[in-house]
C-alpha cells in the first residue's frame, strides 16, 4: 500500500468575525497518497483555501479549529511545536498561492526570495551564496523560464502574471519536498499560459514525484491534471472520485447540478443554474449544508449530516441518498 | 408581483431593518474596541463641561472678569479641585470654560477647511492630468513645505490674537491635508467602474462628484475629521502657549499651561491641571477617532 | 529615471516660488513701516524716508516682491530688528544649532518608532502591545512643549541630571566653527569633553520634540507590520519555512518601512514646529528660538527669512524621505511614483 | 616656543571663569552706547565703557573721564578737562578728540540716549587732547546730571571698523554701528569677551582700568538672555546665575529665598505707569482717564502683586530732586470713578467704553494688574482688552497715534536722576513717538514749562518749576501712577553687590539704571560659593 | 437578414506612456478593427489578456476618445468621446462591466443607482416612478425589497443583475458587456446568461459580448471575432468557428481549453500547442503580430502584415496562410 501523505480527519474551522462564529470548514475528510495528484474543486467561498491553508497552519489568526485532526507523514500538523512545523513548512509541504501578483514580496528581487527560501530549506550545502544561485537558477530553467539570470535580478513587478507564476511553482520546487499545494494557480490567467503552467506544473511535480493538491474551479483543469477530485461544497467534501469515474458518473445533486452548469465546448445550450444561494456559515442549515438547494432533498437531509459513503474503489460521496437505509 | 399592500409592507420592513442593521453594526465594531468607547465617553463629558460650565463649574464666573487676592495660588483642595492661580481665580472652572475654545477651534477649524479641502480635492482629483489639478496639488505643496505650526506662527504673528485669528492661522495649512485625502481618493474612485458608468449615462459632473464620489471618501474625511480635532486642539494650545490665542480673561488651555510654567514646581498646579486637560481632551478625540476609523473600515 | 528626478526638482523649484510668494505676502501685510521699525522711534524722519526708499517700500508690491526675491536668491534677506544684523548672518549663526537638534531628535525618533513599532506588532495582543498602545497615546496627546515642561521639571529639576538651558555649559569655549553643529565641531578638533557636553545639552530638548513623533512612526510600523503579515506573500514565506526572526526583520519590515519612511516627513514637519516652542523653553540659541522671537517681536526681515530657509531644509528632508522611500520600494524607483 | 599641555593652566583658567557674575535678563542687543537704551543695554554700557561723569548715590555726579569741568556765565558752554591716564582697550590713550567723536556720533546716529542731548548740545569740539568744549542751544540745567549716559568710544577703532559699503550716515558708512554690535570700543573696566547674538554678552576684566582693581572683583561678567522664571530659578539654584532679575513673580521670590539666595527691594527712581493714550476715544476725555485712575485698586496692587512697592501720588518718584509732596494721589474708589465717568463727554456712550491694554509679555506681574484692572472696570460697565504685548511690538505700536492702545503698562525710570527728566522724557512732545511717552500728549503750554524748566539753572528756582508742572500733569491725568518701581532682585550669598547691600540695610541709594549692575565694585567669594 | 446596428472601421486606439523607463512610447491597445454588428445578434469578442477587447467595447462606448477609425451606430458618426455624444445614443447602448463588485456605488442604494438612468434621460415615469423601478427589478428576477438595500448586501450574482437592470433602464437597443460573468461562478453564470439570452429575445437587443471563455462563446455567440494584440485574427459565425477554425491563433486557443468531456476534445485542434506569451503592446513585433507564437510562421510573417480576407460566408481571417 502506498503511504499517505497528507490525512485530513474530521476538519472544523471556525472564524471569529463580528456577526459571530463564521462555521467554515464542517467536518472535512482529505487524503492524498505519495505522489498522487488530487484536485479540490468548488465553487468560490466553499472553504478550499481554508482546507490546505491549515495543512501548513498558516490560517488567519481569527481562525479556529475546534476539531479534527490533520496527519502529515503520519504526525499531527495541528500539535506541532515551532521546530517541527518549520520543518514541515520548508522540506514537507509547500504552497502556490491563488494570485501570484500578491505572492511575492514586492520590495525583494526574485533571486533574493528563491534564495531565502533555499537557504532555509533545510538542504545542505546551501550555505554559500554560489550553490543557492545555481538552484534559482536551475529551478527557473526547469519551468522553461526564458533568462533565468535576468529573472533573478528582477522585481516581480516586472514580471507577466504567467512569469510570476512560473517563479511560484519554481519556489515551491526549488527544493525536494513531499507534497505541493497548488490555490488556484491558474485562474487569473489566459487559457493559453493556463494551459502552458498546468503543463510545467504537472510536468515537474511528476519529475520530482511528489504529491499535489490543486485547487480548483474548473472541472476542466481537475480532469486535465488530477487523478482524483474532491467536489466540496460550503465546507463538506460531497464527493470524491477517480476522474474517469467522477465525469462518467457524478453521485452528489450537487456534482451534478455543478457540471451541468458549465457551458461545453461543444454547445447545447445553457442549463438553469442552482436555485438559491450558498448559505451563510454564521448560521448554516442544520443537516446536509446543500439541502436547502437540492432538488432531491428529503426531510432528513434538513436534519441529519450525511457521512460519507463508499459506493465504489476510492469514490464516495455524502448523501442520503445513496444510505443503504437511508432515503427511500 | 404583488399587490400595493405587500409591497408596502416589505418596503417598510426592509428600510427599517437595514438602517437598523447599518448602525448595530457600526456601533457594534465601534465597541468592540473598550478604549473607542472610553474616547466617546471623553468626549461627551468634555463637551457637556464646555457647554454646561456656568451650571457644572464650581466658581462659573472665575472664567471672566474676576480676581480674588485672597485666594491667590491655593494648592489643589476640596474647594478648588484644581487649585487657584496666581490671582486667585479656581483653574478647575477656567478648564471647564477653555474647552469651549478648545471646540471651538476644532470645529471652527473643521467647518472652514473640510469643505473647502474637500471640494479642491475631488476637483483635482477627478481632473488628475489637467493643469487645474497640477496647479491645485502643487499650491498645497507650497502650503506644506512649512511645518504648520511654523505657518500658523507667522500668520498669527501678523494678526491681532483672537481665537477667530488662530482659527485662521489654523485653517491656513490645514486644508491641504484634507484636499491631498480627497485627491488621492477620487483620483481612484473615478476609475471605478461606477464612476464610468454614470458618466457614460451622462451624469453631470456635480452629480459624479458629490453624489458619486464624494458619498465614498466621507468615511476617510470623518475618520480624519476625528482625529484632527485633536490635532487642532494641540496646535491651538500651542499657539495658546505663546499668547497667540483667546485673550484674558478668557481662558484658553495653551495660554494656561504657559502661564502657569512660571511658577513650576512651586505651583505646579497651575500648569499641570491645563496640561492634562489638554491631554484628556486630546486623547477623547485620538481614542474616538481611532474607533471611528475601525468602524468605518471594511475590514473586521 | 534622471528625467524624472529632474522634472521632481522642477516641481521643488516651483513650489519654492510658491513658498517667496506666500512669505512675501505674509511679511508685508503686516501692519507698520518696516522701515522706521527698523530705524527706532528716534530716528530723524529724512533717515527713515531713505531706508524706505531702500527697502523699495514706495514701489508696488508686484515690484517689491520681484526686488525682494532677486535679494532674496542672492541671500540678501535684509537686516532683523532684533540683532541688527543681516537676517543670513543670524540664519548661518543659528541654523546648524537646530539642525543639530532636529537630527538627534529625528534619529532619536525613527529608532524608537520603529523598535517600539515592531516589537508591538511581533506581540500583538499581548501586554506589551497594551504597553506601547497606551505610550504612543501619550506620545500624540500632549503638544512637545507640555512635554518639554515635564521633562525640564524631571530632568533638571527634581533630580539635575541634564542641563535644562543653552547649547553647552557656561565657560566651555565653543568648538571652532565647520559645521556650525557642535557635536561635530567638537569630535573634528578631537575635543571628547566638549562633544559630551554639548551631546548632553541635547537630550532633553530632542527628547521632548520626539514623543509625538515616536508615537505616530510606532502606530504606522505597527499598523502596516499588521497588515502586511497578511499579506499572501508573507504567507507564502513563511510557508516555505523561513526563520520568523528573518520574517520579522527582513521580509516583512523592509515592505512595511515604505508607509512608515513616507509619514516621518510630518513627524519632522511637527519636530520643526515643536521647535519653535521647545529651543524657546530650553533657552536653546537655535535658529527656532530666533525665529520664535521674530515671530513675537514682529520682525518680518527674520520671520520671512527663517521660514524660507526653513521650507528649503523641509524639502530637503522631504527630498532625501523620497530617496529614501525610492531605495525601499522598487516601483517607486523605477516606474517613478505617481504624480 | 609651543608650551607643553598644562593641566594646571586649564584649571586656573577654570577658576578664572569661576570668577564671574552672571545677570539674566534679556540679550542686551546694543552694546553699541551710541544706539542701545534697553536696561541690560545699559549694564552692558556701564561695564564695558566710561562716562565723562559718574552717578553717585544720591543722585549727584562726580567726575569720572573728565577730572574738572566748568561752565560758563551764561550756562551755554561747558569746558572739561579729560583725564589723560585713561586707557581705552585697544591700549591706546583716550583723548579729548574721542570725547568730541563719541558725542557727534551719538547725536549723528539719533539712537540710544541722544535724546538727552539732541537740540541741547549744540556744538562738541576738542580744541586740544585735554580739553572738550560742549556749547549748547539753550541753558540746561541738568546737563552735568545727563551725562551719565555719555559714553566714550576711541574714535580711530571705530572708524577703522566702518562699514563703507552703506551709506546711511554719509561719509561715516554705518558708523561702525555693525561691528560695534559683537566688540567693543570702550575704556571702562571690563572688555568684551564673546557676544554671543541673541544669548549673552561676556565681558572679562580689563587689568589696565585706569581706577585699578580690588581683591575678589569679578573676572567677569556675563549679561544673558534669561527671561523665563523658571529657567531664571533653576539656573539660580544651580548657581549659573549670580543675580536673577527683577520683576520676576513673587512665587520665584520666595522659592529663591528659600534656596538661600538674598532678595533685595532695590529703592524706586521710576515706577509702573499705565500710560493712556490722550488722543484716542475714550481716553482722550480726561474725566474718562480720571475715572480709570479711580478704578485702580492700588492697594491690593502694593498689598498682594508687588508687595513691599510704595505707592505713587504722582508721576515723579519720591526721592527725585524736583518731587511735588503736596500730591495726593488718586485712590480706589469706585463711587468718585462713577462720578468721572458720567462727567465725561461719553457718559451717555456706553458702548464706547471700550479700552485696550497692552502689557509688556516680559514682566509677568502686570498681567495680574492687567486682570485686576479688568475686573474693576467691569464693574463700572468698561470693557478692557488685554493684549500681552512683547516690549519689541509696544515700541513700534508707539510710534503712531493710531496703533497705540489706550492703555500700556510700563516700567519706566529716568535716564538722570531728577524730575526734569521725568518731564522731558515722558511728557513732553519731543518724546512722543516712542514707547517713554504712549500718552501723545502734545500739549504746547506744557512743552513750553518743561523746556522753562530746564533751561533754569538755578536749583531752588528749577525744583519749584518742576513741582508747578507736575501738579499741571496731574490734573491732566494722562497716567496711572500705578506704583513705585520698587522692584526686585536676587542675589547668590557668595556675591557682594554693594547697592544690594545698600537696599539691604535700607540706604538710600539712588542709581541710573546700568550702573546699579556696575560689577567693578562687586564681589564674588569663590570659597563661600 | 437583420439591418446593421453598428459598424467599426480601422478603429485605433493607442495610449501614450506618461511616466517610467518606456515613457514616451504608445500602447498599441487596439490597432486596426473592423467589425458590425446586426440587430438582435450577439458578437462575441475573445482574446488573451490584454489584447485590447475591453479597449474595443470602452471605444465603442466611448468612454475613451479613438485615435482613429470610424464607429457609426445606427447609420450616425459616434466616432466621438462620450461627453461629446448625444443624450439619445448614450439612450440607445448600454452597458455592463465585468466585476459586479465595483460597478456598483456602495454608498448608493439600488433605487438610487436604478434612478440615475432614469432622470439623466428624463424617462421618469412621474406618476409612479417606484413601479418603474420594480419592473426593471422584476425583469431581472430581483425582489423588490431589494430596492432599498444597498449592493454590499447583494451576493455577486445579483450585484450582476442590477446593473444589467441599470443598462437596461433606458431601453437600449446594442448592449455591450465586458466579461459580465468572468468573476462569477458557473451555477451564477448560467442563471445570467439565461436571463440575458431570455431579455435579447424579448427586446430583440444587439449584444457585443467580450469573454475569454470560449465554451461560453459558443453557446452564446451568432458570430465571434478573435482578438490578438489589437488585431482581429479571425471572425466567423459560431459554427464555422468551432468547426473549421483557420487562423493558427483560433486553433491555439482552442486546443489550449481545459474540458470535461471526449466530445470537447475532439473539438480541440491537436495540431498547434501553445507556447510562448503575447507580447506587450508597446513593442508590437513587425510584421504579422503573431509571429513569436505562431508554429507556422514562414518569412513573409516578418516582413508584412497580412490584411483581413475572406474565406467563407461571414469568415474572414488574417493570415498568410490564406493569402
Ligand atoms: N480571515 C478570515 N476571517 C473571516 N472569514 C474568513 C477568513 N478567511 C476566509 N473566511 C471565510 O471562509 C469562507 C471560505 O473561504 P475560503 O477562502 O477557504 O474559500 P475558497 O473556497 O478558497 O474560495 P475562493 O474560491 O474564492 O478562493 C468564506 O466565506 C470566507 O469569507
Ligand atoms: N487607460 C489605459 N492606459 C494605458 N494603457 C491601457 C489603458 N487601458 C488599457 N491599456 C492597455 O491596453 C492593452 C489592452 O487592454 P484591454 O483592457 O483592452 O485588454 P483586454 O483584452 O480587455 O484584457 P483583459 O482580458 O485582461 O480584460 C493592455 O496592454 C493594457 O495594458
Ligand atoms: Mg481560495
Ligand atoms: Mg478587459
Amino acid at each position: 500500500m502506498t503511504q499517505t501523505i497528507v490525512d485530513i480527519r474530521d476538519l472544523y474551522v471556525q472564524y471569529r468575525t463580528f456577526d459571530g462564529q463564521a462555521k467554515v470548514l464542517n467536518g472535512v475528510n482529505l487524503t492524498v497518497k505519495k505522489g498522487e495528484k488530487v484536485s479540490i474543486v468548488g465553487e468560490t467561498a466553499c472553504g478550499k483555501t481554508t482546507t490546505v491553508k491549515s495543512i501548513l497552519r498558516i490560517l488567519a489568526p481569527q481562525a479556529s479549529i475546534p476539531r479534527g485532526e490533520i496527519l502529515f507523514n503520519g504526525s499531527d500538523v495541528l500539535k506541532m511545536g515551532y521546530s517541527e512545523l518549520n520543518k514541515l513548512r520548508s522540506s514537507g509541504a509547500s504552497m502556490i498561492f491563488q494570485d501570484p501578483t500578491m505572492s511575492l514580496n514586492p520590495v525583494f528581487t526574485i533571486g533574493e526570495q528563491m534564495e531565502a527560501v533555499i537557504r532555509y530549506s533545510g538542504q545542505s550545502g546551501v550555505e554559500q551564496k554560489s550553490v543557492r544561485h545555481e538552484l534559482a537558477v536551475k529551478a527557473l530553467e526547469e519551468t522553461a523560464m526564458p533568462d533565468p539570470e535576468r529573472i533573478l535580478q528582477s522585481y516581480p513587478f516586472q514580471l507577466s502574471g504567467g512569469m510570476r507564476q512560473r517563479v511560484c511553482i519554481a519556489l515551491s520546487l526549488a527544493t525536494p519536498r513531499d507534497l505541493v499545494i497548488a490555490d488556484e494557480p491558474t485562474t487569473n490567467l489566459d487559457v493559453t499560459i493556463q494551459d502552458q503552467v498546468l503543463k510545467i506544473l504537472k510536468q515537474r511535480v511528476e519529475a520530482k514525484g511528489c504529491s499535489l493538491i490543486l485547487i480548483t474551479h474548473s472541472f476542466g483543469v481537475a480532469r486535465e491534471t488530477t487523478d482524483r477530485i474532491y467536489v466540496m461544497y460550503a465546507g463538506n467534501m460531497v464527493e470524491t472520485a477517480p476522474t474517469q469515474e467522477l465525469f462518467r458518473e457524478p453521485l452528489h445533486p450537487y456534482s451534478r447540478a455543478l457540471m451541468s452548469c458549465i457551458p461545453r465546448l461543444s454547445g447545447g445550450g445553457m442549463a438553469e443554474g442552482i436555485p438559491g444561494r450558498l448559505s451563510n456559515y454564521h448560521n448554516p442549515p442544520k443537516g446536509c449544508r446543500f439541502a436547502p438547494r437540492c432538488p432531491e432533498a428529503m426531510p432528513r437531509c434538513h436534519e441529519e449530516k450525511p457521512e460519507s459513503i463508499d459506493v465504489g474503489r476510492e469514490h464516495q460521496v455524502a448523501c442520503f441518498l445513496y444510505d443503504k437505509d437511508g432515503g427511500k | 408581483m404583488a399587490n400595493a399592500n405587500d409591497k408596502a409592507n416589505c418596503q417598510g420592513t426592509v428600510v427599517k431593518r437595514d438602517k437598523f442593521i447599518q448602525l448595530k453594526r457600526a456601533w457594534y465594531k465601534f465597541s468592540l474596541n473598550k478604549t473607542s468607547v472610553i474616547g466617546l465617553v471623553i468626549v461627551v463629558a468634555v463637551a457637556i463641561c464646555a457647554i454646561f460650565q456656568p451650571w457644572l463649574a464650581p466658581y462659573p464666573h472665575h472664567a471672566g472678569e474676576f480676581v480674588d487676592f485672597a485666594n491667590v495660588n491655593c494648592p489643589p483642595c476640596k474647594e478648588h479641585w484644581c487649585g487657584t492661580d496666581g490671582v486667585g481665580r479656581d483653574i478647575l472652572s477656567r478648564i471647564m470654560y477653555a474647552f469651549r475654545g478648545a471646540f471651538t477651534l476644532g470645529l471652527g477649524c473643521l467647518a472652514l477647511v473640510v469643505p473647502f479641502g474637500v471640494v479642491m480635492g475631488l476637483i483635482a482629483g477627478y481632473h488628475k492630468g489637467q493643469w487645474i489639478s497640477t496647479f491645485i496639488m502643487r499650491v498645497t505643496d507650497v502650503f506644506l513645505s512649512i511645518p504648520p505650526l511654523i505657518m500658523a506662527l507667522c500668520v498669527c504673528a501678523i494678526l491681532r490674537p483672537t481665537l477667530f485669528n488662530s482659527l485662521l492661522a489654523v485653517s491656513v495649512s490645514w486644508w491641504t491635508w484634507y484636499c491631498r485625502l480627497v485627491y488621492s481618493m477620487t483620483s481612484s474612485l473615478r476609475n471605478e467602474m461606477y464612476v464610468k458608468s454614470a458618466e457614460l449615462t451622462g451624469a453631470s459632473t456635480a452629480h459624479i462628484l458629490f453624489r458619486e464620489i464624494l458619498p465614498n471618501c466621507f468615511g476617510a474625511v470623518f475618520t480624519k475629521m476625528t482625529l484632527d480635532m485633536g490635532w487642532i486642539i494641540l496646535t491651538g494650545a500651542s499657539l495658546g502657549f505663546v499668547g497667540m490665542g483667546e485673550q484674558p480673561p478668557i481662558p484658553s488651555l495653551g495660554t494656561m499651561v504657559a502661564d502657569g510654567a512660571k511658577y513650576i514646581p512651586g505651583q505646579w498646579w497651575i500648569s499641570i491641571c491645563p496640561a492634562l486637560a489638554i491631554m484628556i481632551i486630546v486623547l477623547g478625540f485620538n481614542l474616538l477617532g481611532d474607533g471611528v476609523k475601525d468602524m468605518l473600515s471594511s475590514e473586521e | 529615471m534622471i528625467l524624472t528626478w529632474l522634472k521632481r526638482l522642477g516641481t521643488y523649484l516651483f513650489v519654492l516660488l510658491g513658498l517667496s510668494v506666500l512669505i512675501f505676502i505674509i511679511s508685508r501685510v503686516a501692519p507698520g513701516d518696516p522701515a522706521r521699525i527698523a530705524l527706532g522711534p528716534r530716528a530723524p524722519e529724512s533717515v527713515v524716508q531713505a531706508l524706505r526708499e531702500k527697502m523699495n517700500l514706495d514701489k508696488p508690491y508686484v515690484v517689491q516682491y520681484f526686488l525682494w526675491l532677486n535679494d532674496a536668491i542672492r541671500l540678501d534677506l535684509g537686516d532683523s530688528l532684533q540683532s541688527r544684523r543681516p537676517v543670513i548672518e543670524d540664519i548661518k549663526e543659528y541654523l546648524p544649532a537646530t539642525l543639530e537638534i532636529v537630527i538627534i531628535a529625528g534619529i532619536w525618533m525613527i529608532a524608537w518608532g520603529l523598535l517600539l513599532g515592531i516589537l508591538a506588532a511581533k506581540f500583538t495582543g499581548t501586554w506589551l502591545d497594551g504597553v506601547i498602545r497606551v505610550f504612543s497615546y501619550l506620545g500624540v496627546v500632549a503638544p512637545a512643549f507640555v512635554w518639554s515642561i515635564i521633562l525640564m521639571l524631571v530632568f533638571a529639576y527634581v533630580i539635575p541630571v541634564f542641563p535644562s538651558s543653552g547649547r553647552i555649559s557656561l565657560g566651555m569655549a565653543p568648538p571652532p566653527r565647520v559645521t556650525g553643529m557642535y557635536t561635530i565641531d567638537y569630535l573634528l578638533a578631537g575635543n571628547f569633553a566638549g562633544f559630551k557636553d554639548a551631546f548632553v545639552h541635547l537630550i532633553l530638548p530632542a527628547i521632548g520634540l520626539t514623543f509625538g513623533g515616536i508615537a505616530q512612526s510606532a502606530r504606522i510600523t505597527r499598523g502596516t507590520m499588521v497588515e502586511n503579515s497578511r499579506k499572501d506573500y508573507i504567507l507564502a514565506e513563511r510557508a516555505y519555512g523561513i526563520p520568523e526572526r528573518k520574517m520579522l526583520f527582513k521580509y516583512l519590515l523592509k515592505p512595511s518601512l515604505i508607509p512608515t519612511v513616507s509619514v516621518t516627513s510630518l513627524d519632522i514637519a511637527s519636530i520643526f514646529g515643536g521647535a519653535f516652542l521647545v529651543e524657546q523653553l530650553y533657552n536653546y540659541p537655535g535658529l527656532a528660538r530666533y525665529g520664535m522671537q521674530a515671530v513675537l517681536n514682529k520682525d518680518l526681515n527674520a520671520i520671512a527669512g527663517v521660514a524660507m530657509v526653513l521650507g528649503c531644509v523641509f524639502m530637503i528632508v522631504n527630498i532625501i524621505i523620497d530617496i529614501i522611500v525610492a531605495r525601499l520600494d522598487p516601483r517607486v524607483r523605477m516606474l517613478g511614483g505617481e504624480n | 616656543t609651543p608650551k607643553a599641555p598644562d593641566p594646571q593652566g586649564e584649571l586656573s583658567a577654570h577658576d578664572d571663569m569661576e570668577s564671574i557674575i552672571r545677570f539674566g535678563r534679556d540679550w542686551p542687543t546694543y552694546i553699541d552706547p551710541g544706539v542701545g537704551s534697553s536696561y541690560t543695554c545699559q549694564v552692558a554700557h556701564a561695564n564695558l565703557y566710561d562716562p565723562l561723569v559718574f552717578p553717585n548715590t544720591d543722585g549727584t555726579v562726580r567726575p569720572h573721564v573728565a577730572s574738572e569741568w566748568t561752565v560758563s556765565e551764561d550756562g551755554l558752554t561747558y569746558t572739561f578737562k579729560i583725564r589723560q591716564d585713561i586707557k581705552f582697550h585697544s591700549g591706546n590713550l583716550l583723548k579729548a578728540s574721542d570725547v568730541a567723536f563719541s558725542m557727534n556720533r551719538l547725536l549723528t546716529i539719533g539712537e540710544g540716549f541722544s535724546h538727552l542731548y539732541h537740540g541741547v548740545v549744540k556744538e562738541c569740539y576738542a580744541p586740544d587732547d585735554e580739553t572738550v568744549v560742549m556749547e549748547l542751544n539753550y541753558t540746561f540745567g541738568p546737563f552735568a546730571n545727563s551725562l551719565v549716559r555719555f559714553y566714550i568710544l576711541e574714535e580711530d577703532l571705530v572708524m577703522a571698523n566702518i562699514d563703507k559699503s552703506v551709506d546711511t550716515y554719509g561719509e561715516y558708512g554705518d558708523y561702525g554701528k555693525t561691528w560695534l554690535l559683537t566688540n567693543d570700543a570702550g575704556s571702562g573696566p571690563y572688555k568684551v569677551k564673546e557676544v554671543r547674538l541673541e544669548e549673552y554678552v561676556m565681558g572679562e576684566r580689563f587689568d589696565d582700568y585706569f581706577l585699578g582693581w580690588e581683591e575678589n572683583a569679578p573676572k567677569n561678567f556675563m549679561v544673558t538672555n534669561l527671561n523665563d522664571p523658571v529657567a531664571q530659578r533653576t539656573a539660580f539654584a544651580n548657581k549659573e546665575l549670580e543675580i536673577a532679575r527683577d520683576n520676576l513673580p513673587q512665587e520665584t521670590y520666595a522659592e529663591i529665598e528659600k534656596m538661600g539666595g538674598l532678595v533685595v527691594t532695590k529703592s524706586a527712581t521710576g515706577g509702573w505707569n499705565m500710560m493712556l493714550n490722550t488722543k484716542n476715544a475714550p481716553t482722550d476725555c480726561v474725566y474718562f482717564r480720571k475715572a480709570l485712575a479711580y478704578a485702580f485698586d492700588y492697594d491690593t496692587l502694593v498689598a498682594s502683586i508687588l508687595p513691599g512697592s510704595a505707592k505713587s501720588t504722582g508721576p515723579v518718584a519720591s526721592v527725585l530732586f524736583g518731587k511735588n509732596h503736596d500730591l495726593p494721589g488718586y485712590e480706589y474708589n469706585l463711587d468718585k470713578a462713577r462720578e468721572m465717568l458720567s462727567k465725561s463727554k461719553y457718559a451717555n456712550d456706553p458702548d464706547k467704553w471700550f479700552v485696550s491694554l497692552a502689557w509688556c509679555a516680559e514682566v509677568p506681574e502686570q498681567e495680574k494688574m492687567s486682570l485686576m484692572f479688568q475686573a474693576s472696570l467691569k464693574e463700572l460697565g468698561i470693557t478692557l482688552e488685554i493684549t500681552k504685548t512683547p516690549f519689541s511690538v509696544m515700541t513700534a505700536n508707539a510710534q503712531t497715534i493710531e496703533t497705540t492702545p489706550n492703555a500700556s503698562i510700563v516700567l519706566w525710570s529716568p535716564s538722570f536722576l531728577e524730575a526734569g527728566d521725568v518731564f522731558k522724557s515722558r511728557y513732553h512732545s519731543a518724546s512722543t513717538g516712542s514707547w517713554e511717552q504712549m500718552e501723545w500728549l502734545l500739549d504746547e503750554e506744557l512743552d513750553a514749562m518743561i523746556d522753562d524748566a530746564l533751561s533754569t539753572v538755578d536749583n531752588d528756582e528749577r525744583g519749584r518749576k518742576y513741582r508747578a508742572i507736575e501738579e499741571y500733569i496731574f490734573d491732566l491725568c494722562p497716567t496711572i501712577w500705578m506704583c513705585a518701581n520698587d522692584s526686585k532682585f536676587a542675589v547668590q550669598p557668595y556675591v557682594e553687590w554693594p547697592i544690594a547691600t545698600y537696599y539691604k540695610e535700607n540706604v538710600p541709594a539712588l542709581m541710573p539704571g546700568g550702573f546699579d549692575l556696575y560689577f567693578r565694585d562687586c564681589k564674588v567669594f569663590l570659597d563661600k560659593k | 437578414m437583420a439591418r446593421t446596428i453598428l459598424e467599426v472601421k480601422g478603429l485605433k486606439k493607442y495610449f501614450p506612456i506618461a511616466a517610467g523607463e518606456q515613457k514616451g512610447k504608445v500602447v498599441r491597445a487596439v490597432d486596426g478593427v473592423d467589425f458590425f454588428i446586426r440587430e438582435g445578434e450577439t458578437l462575441g469578442l475573445v482574446g488573451e489578456s490584454g489584447s485590447g477587447k475591453s479597449t474595443t467595447a470602452y471605444c465603442v462606448i466611448g468612454m475613451y476618445s479613438i485615435t482613429d477609425g470610424e464607429i457609426s451606430f445606427k447609420g450616425q458618426d459616434i466616432s466621438m468621446h462620450s461627453s461629446k455624444r448625444p443624450l439619445s445614443i448614450k439612450k440607445d447602448i448600454g452597458m455592463v462591466f465585468q466585476d459586479p463588485g465595483t460597478t456598483l456605488n456602495p454608498q448608493r442604494s439600488v433605487k438610487q443607482i436604478l434612478s440615475l438612468p432614469l432622470s439623466v434621460h428624463k424617462i421618469v415615469d412621474k406618476r409612479d416612478p417606484e413601479e418603474q423601478l420594480l419592473k426593471l427589478l422584476e425583469e431581472v428576477e430581483l425582489p423588490a425589497e431589494y430596492l432599498y438595500s444597498y449592493p454590499a448586501s447583494l451576493g455577486g450574482g445579483e450585484r450582476q443583475m442590477l446593473a444589467i437592470a441599470r443598462a437596461l433602464a433606458t431601453d437600449p437597443s446594442l448592449m455591450v458587456l465586458d466579461e459580465p460573468t468572468s468573476a462569477l461562478d458557473v451555477s451564477v453564470q448560467a442563471k445570467i446568461i439565461n436571463m440575458l439570452l431570455r431579455l435579447q429575445k424579448e427586446r430583440n437587443l444587439a449584444y457585443l459580448f467580450i469573454t475569454h471563455d470560449l465554451s461560453l462563446m459558443r453557446n452564446l455567440a451568432t458570430r465571434i471575432a478573435i482578438m490578438y494584440l489589437g488585431k482581429i485574427a479571425e471572425i466567423a459565425p459560431t459554427e464555422t468557428f468551432f468547426s473549421a477554425p483557420r487562423h493558427p491563433y483560433t486553433q491555439m486557443l482552442l486546443s489550449s481549453i481545459p474540458v470535461m468531456t471526449e466530445d470537447e476534445d475532439a473539438l480541440k485542434p491537436k495540431r498547434v500547442v501553445s507556447r510562448g506569451e503575447i507580447p506587450s503592446p508597446v513593442d508590437v513585433p513587425p510584421g504579422c503580430s503573431f509571429n513569436t507564437r505562431c508554429p507556422f510562421v514562414t518569412d513573409g510573417c516578418f516582413e508584412e502584415d497580412p490584411a483581413m480576407r475572406e474565406v467563407g460566408t461571414d469568415h474572414w481571417v488574417r493570415c498568410h496562410l490564406f493569402a
